[in-house]
C-alpha cells in the first residue's frame, strides 16, 4: 500500500471517522462539531484534487471471503470515480461552509453535521466502488443518510413522513437493484466490475435474460435518482433544511443513479433492448417534471422538478450513449451539479434572508437589495436554461446530439424540455427577484454574510467555466462541434425564456392555472390509493386470517376440554351402571376381534 | 345320549351369562355378590369338563384343572368373607343396601 | 471438566443458588458477566472441530451419553444467548413480589439454552432445551401483562405438542442407523449418515420440520409467538424471541440439513410454501398491528422466514448465513423488546396512538431504537445485513443460473427480496408513530432510561455492529464447521 | 458379589413380617401402632438391599418342586424391588396419614384400630411380589386374588367414612367380575393347551396352531380365551372400557390405598400382562388381531384418560385420570412388544419403575398439603409457593415428571415408549399418544398454575415431618437420577452388576 493507495482510503474513511466523532464525542457542544465537520470536508476535497492527479489504482479488503462468495470492499479509482470525486467533495466542502450559517441557530446543530458527515461517507463509497455489493452497501447507507437528514426536524410531522417515503421509495427501487446484482452474480460468478467485464462473454448468452437483469439495475437507479414511477418523494425531500437539499437532492445522491449506470456502462452498450426502454424512461421523466414545474410556487419545489427534469435528460443520454468513460450523461451530470448546487443555495440565502419565506409570488424585487445573490442566481439560470457558452449549453447540446442520432421523437422530445427549462426557470427569476417586492419581509432582504456568499461566487464561477473542460474526461471517442444541434438547441432558449418573459414581468399572482401540472398529476394520490388499496386491504385481510388461526387453535383446545367434559358424564356413579359398560366393553371387544 | 364336552360347555357358558345377568340387573348388593360366585362356578365347571375330556398319554385325566378348581372356590370363600363384611358396614354405616344409594362419587 | 461445563452449569447452579435465597439480582447479574466472559474466553482458544469436548457414559448401550462439545457455528450460538442473558438480566426493572423466583427462571431459560447447543448429544440437546418450559410458563404466568395467563398456557401447551412431534421425528432418526450403528452422538451420526436409507429420509425430516417448525414459529404454528412475547415481562421475551427461537434452527442445520439430503429434497417445495407465507403473510399481519410489543412479535416470527431460506438453499453460502442471521436477529429483537420494555412502563398500552414524539424527551432511546429498528430491517453496518446478503446470495444460487424462468427456490428469493420492503413499511412506520412529531400529553414527564437499560442497549447495539461491520469475525467461527456438516 | 440368598427367601421374610405384625396388632399394649410400621418400613428396605443377593433359580429344577410355577428372571427382580420399595413408601404415607385415618376408625383411644392398616399392605407386598415372578395361570389366578382382596380391605378400611365405604364397595363387585372374566379366560385356554404353565401353554398352542396341527380349526375359540383374560388384565391397569372404577375409588379411597392402587397393582397388572402376552404373541395366528386388541385398548385408554382429566378440579381424582392416561402410554409399549420386543419390554419396565417414584411422590405432597390445608381439591394448593416452597418445588418436579418434561423419569419412560411405537410403526397410536401429552400438559400444569399463579387462601405455612421431608427428598432426587442417569436401572433389566461410571 504506497501513498498513493492510501489516498482513496483516507478520502472514504474521513467522513466516516468525522462522523463517529460528532455523533457520539462531541454530541453536545454544536460549535466544534460544525468546524469539525466543515474541516473533514476540506481534506476530502484536497484529498480528491491529489486524487485526480494519481495513476488509476485498484485496491481491495476481503469483506465476506467465504468459499463460492467473495464480497470485496474495495477502492476503484479510475477517470470515472476521480472526476465524481471532485464534484462529489467540492460540492460537500461547499455546503458545509454554507450550512455553518445557515444552520446557526439550530438546536440539533450537532446532529446535522454529524448526519452529513455520514451522508459523505456512504456517498464516497458509492464513487470509489469496485463492485456491485459495496456498491449497494453504500446505496442503503446513503438512502438511510437522507432519511435522517430529510427527518432533521422530526417534530414537524411533514418530515417525518417525508423521510419515511423517500427511504421507502429508495427500498422499492433496492428491491430491484438486489434481484438484478443477484441474477448477474448468479451468471458471472462475480460481482466485480472488472470480473463482470471479463464474464460478457457468458452473460450475453442468453439476451432476455441480461436485459432483464440490467432493467432491473436500473430500478435501484431509477428509486435512487427519482425516475418516472419513484419520483414522488424527491418534490416531497424538499422538508428537509435547503443545504441537504442542495447537496443531495441536487448535486450528489440523485445523482449516483447516473454514475451507478455509467459505471456499468459497457453492460448497458450489450443490450440494445434495454438500453432504449431506460433512454425513454428518462425521456418520460423529463417531460413530466418539466411540465410540473412550470405551475409550482414553491421556490425548493421549482428547482427540485428541474433537478427530476435534468436526471430525466441524464438517464435519456446514458440510453442513447452508453460510453464507459461517461459520454454526455456524466458531462450533464457533472455541470448540472454546479449550476443546480447554485441555484439551491441561492434560493437558501433567499429563503433564509427572507426569514423561511418561500413561495415566490410573496418575494419580488429582491434584486435592489441583494445583488450578490441575484447575480450568481442569474449566472446559475443562465447555465441551466443552456444560455450559449455557459456550462449547460455544452453538456445539454451533446445530449441533444446522442438524441438525434440515435432517435428523432426522443430529440424532439428534448428539445420541448430545453424550451420548458428556459421558460420556467425565468418565470422564477423574474417572479422572485425582477419587479417590485409584494410583501413587506421582501422589502428590506439583504445578502447574507460572506460565508454563505462566497460558495455562490465559486459556483456561479465553475458554472460557466464547467463547458470547457477537456474532451477526454467524457468522451472516448473525438466530439466534434456540431452546429445543425446548437442552433436549435440556442432557439429553444430564445423562445422560452422571452415567453416567460412576456407572461410573467410585473404579475402579481400565476397568470396560468393548469391545476394537472400544479398537482403533479394526481400522482401522490393515485400512489397513496394504491398502498391504501394494496397493502392496508391485505393487511387487514391477513389479520384477520390470523385471528381465525389462532381461533382454530383455541378452539381446538376447548373442544379436547369439552370432549373430556363429556367422558366425565360416564362417571355417573352407580356401579350397575359401571359394570353395564365393563360388560358393554368385553362384548365390544371380543366382537372386534373375533368375528370382524 | 352321551354327554359330549359341548354339553358342560354349553352349560357352563350358560351359568356364566345368567351370573353375569344378576350383576346387571339386579339392585340388592348382596344377590349381586351371590351372582358374582355364581360366575365363578361356572369357570370351575367347564374346567372339570375340559380336564375330563383332554385324557392325558397315560389315560389319566389332566389334573391341574382340578387343582386349579380348588384354589377358585378357596378364593371364592376369602373374597365372599370379606366382601359380606364390607357390606355389613356399608349397612351399618348407610342402612341400606341398594345399589342406586351409594352414588356420592361420581364425575 | 473443560470451559464447556462451566458455560453450561452456571447459570443452571446460580438458578438454584437464588431459589434458594441467594441475592437475587447481584447473583444473576454475576453469574450472566461470568458466562459471557466464559464464552469469549472459549471462542479465542477455539482452534477447529469440536472443541472443549467431556463426555459422561449415561447409557452405553443406547449409545446414550452427556457429552459437550462445541463447534464453531455452537460457540456462536453460545455468544448470542450470553450476551442477551447478559442484557435481559441487566434490563430487568424493580421486581417487587418473589424477586428470587423470577431470577431464578431467567437464569434457568439462559441455562437450558446454553446447555442445547454446548451439547453434542442428540437426546441432551433435545432435553436441555425443554429445561425453558416450566420457567417461561411461570415468568409469563407470573409477572407478565395483559392477557398473560391465556397466553403462558398456548405457549407451553403449542411449545409441548411440538416438541413431542420432534421427540417421535428423533426417535425416528436414531432408530433408522442400523442396528449396529445407533447412537445419540451428533458426531458419530453425521460421520455415519450414509447409512440412513435414502427412502426413509422424506418420513424423518417431515418430522423434524414440524417439531423445530413449531418451536421456531413456522408459518401455520405460529400462533404462539406474538401473543407470548407481547405478554412476556421483558427479559423473558428478550430471552425467548432472541435466544429459544435459535435452538430450532440450531437444531435443523445441526440434524436435518447434514443427515437427511434426499428429506430436504422431498419437502423443499413445502418449506419453501411455508417460508413465503411466513414473509409475505405474516409481514402483513405486522403492518396491519395496533401495538408496539405485538408487532415486534409478529416481526421475529417474519424473520424467521429468512433463516429458513437459507437453510432451504443448502449450500454452504446459504447456510452460513443463515447462521449469521441467528445471531443478528437474536440480538436486534433482543435490543428492540429491552426498549419496548422500558417504554411500556410509560404507557403499558403501548399502542401507536397512545405513544408520540419520545425522541425529543428521550433522545438516547430514539436514537438506539432507530439504530435497532435499521438494523431488523438489514441496514448495512448491522450484522442483519451482512447475514440476510449471504442468504439471498445462496437461496439464488441454488436455481439455476442465467434462465429467466426461476427455479422455485428462486421465486422464494425474489419473495424474500420482497419482504425486506415490507418490513422496512411497519418498522419505519411504528419509529415514526413513536418517536417522531410533538410529544403527546401522557409522553411529557418521558426521559432517558435508567444507566442499566442504557448501557445493555449499548452493548447489544455493539456486538451488531462488530457483526456487521467485520463479518469475517464470526464467519471464521460459523464457516468451517457448516462445510464440515455440508462437506461430503 | 456372590449370592447366598435363594429368592424365594424374600417372600417369606415378607409374609413372616406380615404374620408379626399381626401378632403385635393382637397382643401389643400400646395404643399407638406406628412403632409397628417404622419397624415393617425398614425392614422393608433392608430387603431391598438383600434382594440384590439372590441365587438365581436352579438349571434344571426337579419335576414337582416350586420351579415350575415361579420364575425369576431381571424383570421379576426389579419388580419384587418396586414392589418392596412401593410398600415402604406407603407406609411412610400411612404414617403421615395416620391423624386423618383415626378420624374414621370407631376405636376408643386414638390410633386403637389402625394395626391392621399397616400390616395389609405388607400382605399385598407379598401378592405382588408373587404376581412379579409367577409363570403359571394358577400362580397369577392366587397372587392376583391376594392383592385384590387385600386392597378391598384396605380401600374400605375407613368404617365410618360414607365415600370410604362406598369405593369399597364398588371395587369389590368389579374386581369379583373381572375375577370371573379371568378363571372363565383361563378355563378356555386350558382347555385348548391343556397345561396351566405358561412355556407348557405356549408350546402346545405353538404346535397346535402350526400348519396341520390339531387346533387349527378354533382360532376363535383361542381368541376368545385371549381377550377375556385381556379383560380382567384390563381392569387391573385400569384400561379404557374397563377402568370406570378408577377415579370413584381412588378419590373414594384413604390416600396411602389410592397411591398403592395407581402403583402397586398396576406395575404388577403390568408384568403380568407382559408374561401372558408374550405366550399370546407368539402364536402368529392370532398374533395380528391380538395387537389390533392392544391398539384399540391403548387408544381408547389414552383419549379417555388424558382427556377426562382435563375438566377434573379435585387433586385426587385428577390423578385418577392421570394413572388411566400412564396405563394408556404402557399400552403403547405393550402394542409394540410383538413387533420390538426387547425394546418395549425395556421401555415398560422402566415406564414403571419411573411411574412408581413420580406418583408416589406426588402423593406423598398431596397427604402433606391436604392434610394441613384440610381438602384435597386444586384450590387447596393455592399459593403453595409462598406457603411452603420445598413442597411446591417437590410438587413440580412430580408434575414436570408425570408430565413428559426432560431429565426426568417420566420424559425418559415416555422417550422409550414412543421409540418402541416409532420402531413397531404405530403411527396412529403416536398421534394420540402426541394429542394425550398435549392435553396432558394443561391438566398437569394446572397444579403448577395454582401453586405458584394464585395467591394463597390462607397463609398459615405447612409444616413437614422429618420422615415425610427425607423421602420427599429422597424421591425429588431419584426423579431427576432417573432422569438423566437410566443406568441403575437398565443394568438390573439386563442382569448386569451396576457397571462403574466411565468417565472420560
Amino acid at each position: 500500500m504506497n501513498n498513493n493507495e492510501i489516498i482513496p482510503w483516507f478520502i472514504l474513511l474521513n467522513p466516516l471517522i468525522t462522523a463517529v466523532l460528532i455523533l457520539f464525542v462531541f454530541r453536545k457542544n454544536h460549535g466544534t462539531a460544525a468546524t469539525v465537520s466543515t474541516m473533514s470536508a476540506f481534506f476530502g476535497l484536497v484529498g480528491s484534487l491529489c486524487a485526480f492527479t494519481l495513476a488509476p489504482t485498484h485496491t481491495l479488503v476481503l469483506w465476506i471471503d467465504i468459499p463460492g462468495l467473495q464480497i470485496p470492499i474495495g477502492v476503484q479509482l479510475d477517470h470515472l470515480s476521480q472526476v465524481m470525486l471532485l464534484v462529489v467533495t467540492g460540492i460537500g466542502f461547499l455546503v458545509h461552509l454554507y450550512s455553518t450559517v445557515y444552520m446557526e441557530h439550530d438546536e440539533s446543530k450537532a446532529r446535522f453535521f454529524g448526519h452529513l458527515s455520514l451522508f459523505m461517507f456512504s456517498m464516497l463509497g458509492i464513487v470509489l466502488a469496485d463492485n456491485f455489493a459495496m456498491m449497494f452497501i453504500f446505496w442503503e447507507l446513503v438512502g438511510v443518510s437522507s432519511y435522517l437528514l430529510i427527518g432533521h426536524w422530526f417534530t414537524r410531522d411533514a418530515a417525518g413522513k417525508a423521510a419515511n417515503k423517500a427511504f421507502m421509495m429508495n427500498r422499492i427501487g433496492d428491491f430491484g437493484f438486489m434481484l438484478g446484482i443477484l441474477m448477474l452474480w448468479s451468471t458471472a460468478g462475480t460481482v466485480t466490475f472488472k470480473g463482470l467485464e471479463a464474464a460478457t462473454g457468458t452473460l450475453t448468452t442468453n439476451p432476455m435474460f441480461l436485459t432483464a437483469a440490467i432493467l432491473l439495475v436500473f430500478c435501484g437507479a431509477m428509486g435512487k435518482s427519482a425516475q418516472f414511477p419513484l419520483h414522488t418523494w424527491l418534490p416531497d425531500a424538499m422538508e428537509g433544511p435547503t443545504p441537504v437539499s442542495a447537496l443531495i437532492h441536487a448535486a450528489t445522491m440523485v445523482a449516483a443513479g447516473v454514475f451507478m449506470l455509467a459505471r456499468i456502462a459497457f453492460l448497458i452498450g450489450l443490450s440494445p433492448a434495454a438500453a432504449l426502454i431506460i433512454a425513454w424512461i428518462g425521456a418520460i421523466t423529463s417531460i413530466l417534471a418539466a411540465l410540473m414545474a412550470t405551475q409550482q410556487d414553491d421556490i425548493k419545489r421549482i428547482l427540485a422538478y428541474s433537478t427530476l427534469s435534468q436526471l430525466g435528460y441524464m438517464v435519456m443520454a446514458i440510453g442513447l450513449a452508453p460510453d464507459p468513460s461517461g459520454g454526455p450523461a456524466m458531462f450533464h451530470l457533472f455541470t448540472h451539479a454546479f449550476f443546480k448546487a447554485l441555484l439551491f443555495l441561492g434560493a437558501g440565502a433567499v429563503i433564509h434572508a427572507l426569514h423561511h419565506e418561500q413561495d415566490i409570488w410573496k418575494m419580488g424585487g429582491l434584486s435592489k437589495h441583494m445583488p450578490k445573490t441575484t447575480v450568481t442566481f442569474a449566472i446559475g439560470t443562465a447555465a441551466l436554461t443552456g444560455f450559449p457558452l455557459l456550462a449547460g449549453f455544452w453538456s445539454k447540446d451533446s445530449i441533444l446530439a446522442a438524441a438525434s442520432e440515435k432517435s428523432t421523437p426522443l430529440y424532439i422530445i428534448g428539445l420541448c424540455v430545453a424550451v420548458l427549462t428556459a421558460f420556467y426557470m425565468t418565470r422564477l427569476f423574474v417572479v422572485a427577484f425582477l419587479g417590485k417586492p409584494r410583501t413587506e419581509a421582501a422589502h428590506h432582504g439583504h445578502d447574507c454574510p460572506a460565508r454563505m456568499t462566497v460558495p455562490l461566487l465559486i459556483l456561479a464561477v465553475l458554472s460557466v467555466i464547467a463547458g470547457f473542460v477537456p474532451e477526454k474526461w467524457f468522451f472516448s471517442a473525438h466530439q466534434h462541434f456540431h452546429w445543425n444541434i446548437a442552433i436549435p438547441a440556442t432557439i429553444a432558449f430564445a423562445v422560452g425564456t422571452a415567453i416567460a418573459f412576456k407572461i410573467y414581468s410585473g404579475k402579481d399572482k400565476d397568470p396560468i392555472r393548469v391545476s394537472a401540472f400544479r398537482n403533479k398529476f394526481y400522482l401522490d394520490e393515485i400512489y397513496g390509493a394504491i398502498v391504501a388499496g394494496t397493502q392496508d386491504v391485505l393487511a387487514y385481510i391477513a389479520n384477520a386470517v390470523d385471528s381465525l388461526i389462532s381461533g382454530i387453535v383455541r378452539l381446538a383446545g376447548m373442544a379436547a376440554w369439552g370432549v373430556g367434559f363429556l367422558f366425565r358424564l360416564l362417571q355417573f356413579g352407580n356401579v350397575q351402571g359401571y359394570s353395564f359398560v365393563f360388560g358393554l366393553g368385553v362384548v365390544g371387544l371380543i366382537w372386534f376381534v373375533v368375528f370382524k | 345320549m352321551t354327554l359330549t364336552l359341548n354339553h358342560y360347555l354349553l352349560v357352563s357358558g350358560l351359568l356364566f351369562s345368567i351370573g353375569f345377568a344378576g350383576v346387571l340387573l339386579r339392585r340388592n348388593i348382596i344377590i349381586i355378590f351371590m351372582c358374582l360366585e355364581l360366575m365363578l362356578n361356572a369357570a370351575n365347571l367347564s374346567l372339570v369338563a375340559f380336564s375330563r375330556f383332554n385324557v392325558g398319554a397315560d389315560g389319566l385325566p389332566n389334573f391341574n384343572a382340578q387343582v386349579l378348581t380348588f384354589f377358585i372356590i378357596t378364593v371364592a370363600a376369602a373374597e365372599v368373607a370379606v366382601g359380606l363384611a364390607i357390606i355389613v358396614a356399608l349397612y351399618r354405616a348407610r342402612q341400606t343396601t341398594h345399589v342406586e344409594d351409594i352414588t356420592t362419587l361420581k364425575f | 471438566m473443560t470451559v464447556l461445563n462451566f458455560i453450561v452449569l452456571l447459570p443452571i447452579l446460580n438458578a438454584i443458588a437464588i431459589a434458594c435465597g441467594a441475592p437475587a439480582r447481584k447473583s444473576a447479574l454475576l453469574s450472566a458477566w461470568t458466562q459471557l466472559a466464559l464464552t469469549i474466553v472459549a471462542m479465542c482458544g477455539y482452534r477447529g472441530g469440536f472443541a472443549y469436548g467431556s463426555t459422561w457414559a449415561v447409557a452405553p448401550e443406547w449409545g446414550l451419553n452427556l457429552t459437550f462439545g462445541a463447534d464453531g457455528l455452537a460457540l456462536v450460538m453460545l455468544l448470542l444467548t450470553a450476551i442477551v442473558t447478559v442484557a435481559a438480566v441487566w434490563v430487568t426493572p424493580k421486581i417487587e413480589k418473589r424477586e428470587n423466583l423470577f431470577y431464578a427462571c431467567v437464569l434457568l431459560i439462559s441455562g437450558g439454552a446454553a446447555g442445547a447447543f454446548a451439547s453434542v448429544d442428540m437426546f441432551f440437546f433435545y432435553a436441555f432445551h425443554e429445561l425453558a418450559l416450566i420457567p417461561t410458563f411461570l415468568l409469563i404466568g407470573i409477572w407478565g401483562q395483559g392477557e398473560r395467563q391465556v397466553a403462558a398456557w398456548k405457549i407451553t401447551i403449542y411449545l409441548a405438542v411440538g416438541s413431542m412431534i420432534l421427540l417421535v421425528g428423533l426417535a425416528k432418526l436414531y432408530l433408522a442407523f442400523p442396528e449396529g450403528a445407533r447412537t445419540f452422538d451428533m458426531i458419530e451420526m453425521t460421520k455415519a449418515r450414509h447409512l440412513i436409507p435414502a427412502a426413509e429420509q422424506g418420513g424423518i425430516y417431515i418430522w423434524l420440520l414440524v417439531g423445530f417448525g413449531v418451536l421456531i414459529s413456522l408459518f401455520p404454528f405460529h400462533s404462539w409467538a406474538a401473543p407470548a412475547y407481547a405478554a412476556a415481562p421483558t427479559p423473558a421475551a428478550m430471552l425467548h424471541a432472541g435466544v429459544l427461537k435459535k435452538f430450532g434452527l440450531y437444531g435443523l442445520i445441526r440434524i436435518a440439513v447434514p443427515l437427511l439430503p434426499e428429506g430436504a429434497k422431498v419437502w423443499m417445495n413445502l418449506l419453501l410454501v411455508l417460508l413465503v407465507a411466513n414473509i409475505l403473510y405474516i409481514g402483513l399481519v405486522t403492518i396491519a398491528q395496533k401495538k408496539l410489543d405485538w408487532m415486534l412479535g409478529y416481526s421475529s416470527v417474519m424473520h424467521m422466514g429468512y433463516i429458513f431460506l437459507g437453510i432451504a438453499a443448502g449450500n454452504a453460502i446459504g447456510i452460513t448465513g443463515a447462521s449469521l442471521l441467528m445471531l443478528g436477529h437474536g440480538l436486534s429483537i433482543a435490543a428492540l423488546f429491552a426498549m419496548c420494555g422500558y417504554l411500556r412502563q410509560t404507557s403499558p398500552s403501548l399502542a401507536f396512538t397512545s405513544l408520540g414524539g419520545i425522541a425529543k424527551k428521550a433522545p438516547f432511546l430514539g436514537y438506539a431504537f432507530g439504530m435497532a429498528a435499521f438494523a431488523s430491517i438489514g441496514l448495512p453496518g448491522f450484522a442483519n445485513f451482512a447475514s440476510e446478503a449471504m442468504v439471498f446470495f445462496g437461496a439464488f444460487k441454488a436455481g439455476p443460473a442465467a434462465t429467466l424462468d426461476f427455479s422455485s427456490i428462486q421465486l422464494a428469493t425474489v419473495c424474500g427480496l420482497w419482504g425486506v420492503v415490507i418490513s422496512a413499511v411497519y418498522m419505519l412506520r411504528a419509529y415514526r408513530q413513536i418517536f417522531q412529531g410533538e410529544p403527546q400529553a401522557n409522553v411529557a414527564a418521558f426521559k432517558d432510561p435508567s444507566c442499566s437499560i442504557k448501557w445493555s442497549v449499548i452493548l447489544l447495539l455493539a456486538a451488531l455492529m462488530v457483526g456487521g461491520l467485520w463479518p469475517k469475525s464470526m464467519l471464521n467461527f460459523i464457516q468451517p464447521s457448516v462445510e464440515a456438516l455440508i462437506g461430503k | 458379589m456372590q449370592q447366598i440368598i435363594p429368592a424365594i427367601t424374600l417372600e417369606i421374610a415378607v409374609l413372616v413380617l406380615g404374620l408379626l405384625m399381626l401378632f403385635a396388632e393382637a397382643f401389643s399394649t400400646r395404643a399407638d401402632r406406628s412403632h409397628m410400621a417404622r419397624y415393617a418400613i425398614a425392614v422393608l428396605l433392608a430387603l431391598v438391599g438383600f434382594s440384590f443377593f439372590t441365587t438365581p433359580p436352579p438349571a434344571n429344577p426337579a419335576a414337582g418342586s416350586m420351579w415350575n410355577f415361579y420364575a425369576v428372571d431381571a424383570t421379576a427382580m426389579l419388580f419384587k424391588r418396586i414392589a418392596l420399595a412401593t410398600t415402604a413408601i406407603v407406609l411412610v404415607m400411612a404414617l403421615e396419614y395416620r391423624s386423618v385415618l383415626a378420624k374414621f376408625i370407631p376405636g376408643t383411644e386414638e390410633g386403637r384400630g389402625t394395626g391392621e392398616f399397616y400390616c395389609l399392605p405388607v400382605f399385598i407386598c407379598a401378592g405382588l411380589m408373587f404376581m412379579a415372578s409367577a409363570v403359571d395361570f394358577i400362580l397369577i389366578f392366587v397372587a392376583l386374588e391376594l392383592v385384590t382382596i387385600g386392597f378391598y380391605v384396605l380401600v374400605a378400611y375407613m368404617r365410618k367414612h360414607e365415600q370410604s365405604l362406598e369405593a369399597g364397595v364398588k371395587y369389590l363387585i368389579l374386581g369379583a367380575l373381572s375375577t370371573g372374566f379371568l378363571v372363565y379366560g383361563v378355563t378356555w385356554i386350558f382347555g385348548l393347551s391343556g397345561h396351566t404353565h405358561l412355556d407348557k401353554v405356549k408350546a402346545a398352542l405353538v404346535a397346535g396352531f402350526a400348519a396341520g396341527g390339531p387346533l387349527v380349526g378354533n382360532e376363535h375359540a383361542l381368541l376368545f380365551g385371549i381377550m377375556l383374560v385381556l379383560v380382567a388384565l384390563g381392569f387391573k391397569i385400569a384400561a379404557a372400557p374397563f377402568q370406570l372404577w378408577v377415579p370413584d375409588v381412588y378419590q373414594g379411597a384413604p390416600t396411602p390405598v389410592t397411591a398403592f392402587l395407581s402403583v402397586g397393582s398396576k406395575a404388577a397388572g403390568f408384568i403380568v400382562l407382559v408374561r401372558v402376552l408374550e405366550v399370546f404373541l407368539a402364536i402368529p395366528a392370532v398374533r395380528g388381531k391380538v395387537v389390533a386388541a392392544l391398539v384399540l385398548l391403548a387408544i381408547l385408554t389414552l383419549l379417555y384418560g388424558n382427556l377426562t382429566a382435563m375438566p377434573q378440579d379435585n387433586l385426587k381424582r385428577l390423578f385418577a385420570y392421570s394413572s388411566i392416561a400412564h396405563a394408556g402410554y404402557l399400552l403403547i409399549a405393550c402394542a409394540a412388544l410383538s413387533a420390538d420386543p426387547a425394546g418395549a419390554k425395556e421401555a415398560i419396565s422402566f415406564y414403571l419403575a419411573g411411574y412408581l417414584v413420580m406418583t408416589l411422590l406426588s402423593f406423598l405432597v398431596l397427604i402433606t398439603v391436604a392434610r394441613q390445608s384440610r381438602g384435597d381439591d386444586i384450590r387447596h394448593f393455592a399459593g403453595l409457593g409462598k406457603r411452603n416452597p420445598f413442597l411446591a418445588f417437590a410438587m413440580t418436579v412430580a408434575i414436570a415428571s408425570l408430565a413428559g418434561i426432560p431429565l426426568t423419569a417420566g420424559f425418559l419412560g415416555k422417550f422409550l415408549v414412543f421409540k418402541s411405537a416409532v420402531a413397531a410403526g404405530q403411527y396412529a397410536l403416536i398421534g394420540v399418544g402426541i394429542l394425550g401429552v398435549g392435553a396432558g400438559f394443561y391438566y398437569y400444569f394446572k397444579v403448577i398454575a395454582a401453586m405458584y399463579w394464585d395467591e394463597p387462601t390462607d397463609r398459615t405455612p405447612i409444616t413437614v415431618g422429618p420422615l415425610t421431608r427425607l423421602f420427599v427428598g429422597g424421591l425429588v432426587a431419584l426423579v431427576f437420577v432417573l432422569g438423566i442417569w437410566p443406568a441403575p436401572i437398565l443394568n438390573q433389566l439386563s442382569e448386569r452388576p451396576i457397571t462403574a461410571v466411565a468417565h472420560k
